[in-house]
């Protein structure tokens, strides 16, 4: 059975050690948070001046001052602080995020990101706190599907879309496996289950390399 | 005696001129001037460059000053919300600039102006369109783009307790934008919740020093 | 009577407006707090992260972590505030101090400082904060001897010390004379009763120019 | 489980290399990690590079550094005070070398490095000697200087408490240098007076979130 988005976030949680200062970019990548246990101590890190932010509030606690990178409520743990955004972003550039996750339009073979504007003009571009995160996290994880809605495969020799940052992507996971950057390019780590190489190669426009011992995607929980 | 305590919004954004570069606090809806953006609106200040994290959403603050065609330029990472209608609607029309700027970015160019900076090189968006016409260099084999400081003639900003020196404190992650645009602008307003008497705020926990702040106005929380 | 450097001092003072945010150059300048009277308000910056600094403590009440740019021991007002360094300097560079009294080896009559090295290589040199106060307050004050010890000129065409920085500084005050640094050079605003014309040139290596109503100095108190 | 709690100096300092580029709080004698400084010396780590304001006085922590001839470079605004007898003794011997830089200088180029930045152009120094070697670009008008980013391998820093994720605050002028050291070294180290628990920090007030923070140890207050 093809691995869900949640089964994804699970997929990445597994991979965020204990006591780890983790962003995790707008949307997908929030889902993320849930799937951390194990008795880990994570402490999540805000742009808006956040660390140490807890789970969501219990409907009717919200308090409309307190949100998250994504203006969604939340609430701050024991041990948590507040600062200012150059602080937050000081964090951010400087290397002191460990890992960050975020989603994706399009991953180039050489770990260039793209995920802030596609070659819609008709919208009025937008970009955030995406590209200090990305230049500047220790470890850059993206999370996304392989391909897009219509089939069309994200992972690419070359991006076309805008990049958010050159050379930045550790890791790849998608509901159909788990790639690392490296040198050579692509190299698959896991697949899903009943998937095979040119299953996963024919939805992938970038050449894939295969690990000696590939694991299965969502089979080592 | 200093005491930079007005009685009014209205007071507050006195003398703001048109075409000032104004820069106004917020992220979301979290921390954002509301009252100072409106007196400044009924103030009937144009021409204006605004310099905030986003555009306004609905029909209040920044999108009430966009509706009403009072900004020429705003500079900002991320313009595009839910309700973020009446920037679109002018974006669309051509009747506002646009400088996008990564986020970061336009938190530190605020800090460079503070700070008396005449610009740093940073690693973000240096391999990006958004780098485009501006210098490149390599500094430790890594490509940095060269950002200039960004000054405001005005701050409006909104924090949670002053006393009659300026001395602020913040709630929570309402914070955000305010202590740096509060130092990177030659007039800073700033809307509270609460006066205090000096020498209640304590000195290890003011979070932004009256130095930065010309006045600020108390504002009924509703 | 020549003017001692106590009435040097208060002569700045009266130049320090009420609710002037203020930093005392190490030395002589500190002089010039005990005379800022008359109800104002003066909030006193120090370079090591203070704002509102209060007079000297009372003897056995010192703070030894409570201290001034020149190590000594200080208090806190009520609506002081403690910061970091890089903060402190911030507000020093970036305009935000309104006045500064500093010392001075030398001064030019384009405004150039020299107030951190003399041409003795046997010393280590020592510069702290002086060359960022010198080039970020709003109005940079100095306070000086109008001659050295041996009786050499200290107001010079150009300095031959070591700059601190140039064309910064807006005002001198010495024992003889108050004096502004204008586009043509060095004006003198006040001078020394029973000095004359001459005998102030005699001891300025610069040219100077005479304002129309020359004020006696130490005699508008 | 994060707990950066250590339980001696002697743990706090284990693994600093010779060579290493040790950052060390303090101004005067307020808010110096003395005891950290001993047990570097006491680890008998050799071969620095010291980045810090003042160069010691007396026979304690950098002065007695530089006495027992452990820094090979001293990167400094002030290192001549009333007491700086071992800093002068192995100047004249040309027994360590100067960086002489200037205060708020020293403290920017530390806050680059922690903020991930390449560089900034600053006009203190810009027509002084401090300024030969380095590039000088006018901006606005004003000569400024190109000063690079100072990044230390380790922070020693001291604070008045801690929690056990490092979250820390300072106490009165003693704060001076440590948040920036705290920020811009691979590895800090503080110490404190007093450890408490998890979430007696305001955090409103938290002055270093720990996440700048790798170790903390409690030294007696004398």
């Amino acid at each position: 059975m093809r691995p869900d988005l949640r089964d994804v976030a699970r997929r990445i949680a597994r991979d965020i050690p204990d006591g780890a200062y983790v962003n995790l970019g707008i949307g997908l990548p929030t889902l993320v948070a849930d799937c951390v246990g194990d008795g880990k101590e994570v402490v999540y890190h805000s742009e808006n001046g956040i660390l140490g932010m807890g789970p969501t509030p219990a409907p009717g606690e919200e308090d409309p001052e307190l949100i998250n990178a994504g203006k969604q409520p939340v609430t701050l743990l024991p041990g948590g602080a507040f600062f200012h955004h150059t602080d937050a972003f000081l964090m951010m550039r400087g290397g002191h995020v460990d890992v960050t996750v975020l989603g994706a339009f399009q991953v180039s073979e050489t770990g260039d990101l793209a995920n802030w504007a596609t070659d819609d003009v008709t919208h009025p571009p937008a970009v955030g706190g995406a590209m200090d995160l990305a230049v500047g996290a220790k470890r850059v994880l993206v999370m996304t599907t392989h391909t897009t809605r219509d089939g069309s495969p994200k992972l690419l020799p070359r991006c076309t879309y805008p990049l958010t940052a050159a050379g930045v992507v550790d890791r790849v996971y998608t509901d159909l496996a788990v790639l690392d950057v490296t040198a050579e390019g692509f190299l698959v780590r896991e697949m899903a289950a009943g998937l095979t190489r040119d299953d996963l190669q024919g939805a992938t426009a970038a050449r894939l390399s295969f690990a000696e011992d590939v694991g299965v995607l969502g089979q080592r929980e | 005696m200093i005491d930079k305590r007005v009685a009014t919004v209205t007071d507050a954004v006195a003398g703001i001129e048109d075409g000032a570069t104004v820069l106004v606090g917020g992220f979301g809806a979290s921390g954002v001037p509301v009252e100072l953006v409106h007196a400044l609106l009924d103030r009937g200040t144009t021409d204006l460059t605004v310099v905030t994290n986003n555009a306004g959403s609905g029909e209040t603050d920044v999108a009430a000053l966009l509706r009403e065609r009072r900004v020429r330029r705003i500079v900002c990472s991320y313009p595009r919300s839910a309700g973020s209608v009446w920037f679109e609607e002018r974006w669309r029309a051509g009747e506002v600039e646009l400088e996008l700027v990564p986020q970061g970015t336009l938190s530190e160019r605020m800090r460079a102006a503070a700070a008396g900076l005449g610009g740093f090189f940073t690693p973000t968006g240096a391999d990006t369109r958004l780098a485009e016409g501006k210098e490149v260099r390599v500094i430790g084999g890594r490509r940095h783009v060269f950002e200039e400081p960004l000054p405001g003639d005005v701050a409006l900003v909104k924090a949670a307790r002053a006393d009659r020196w300026g001395n602020l404190v913040y709630r929570t992650a309402a914070r955000n934008f305010g202590p740096t645009m509060a130092a990177a602008a030659a007039l800073t307003v700033v809307q509270v919740d609460e006066f205090v008497e000096l020498g209640e705020l304590d000195p290890e926990a003011i979070v932004t020093p009256g130095i930065f702040v010309d006045r600020v106005v108390r504002v009924e929380v509703a």
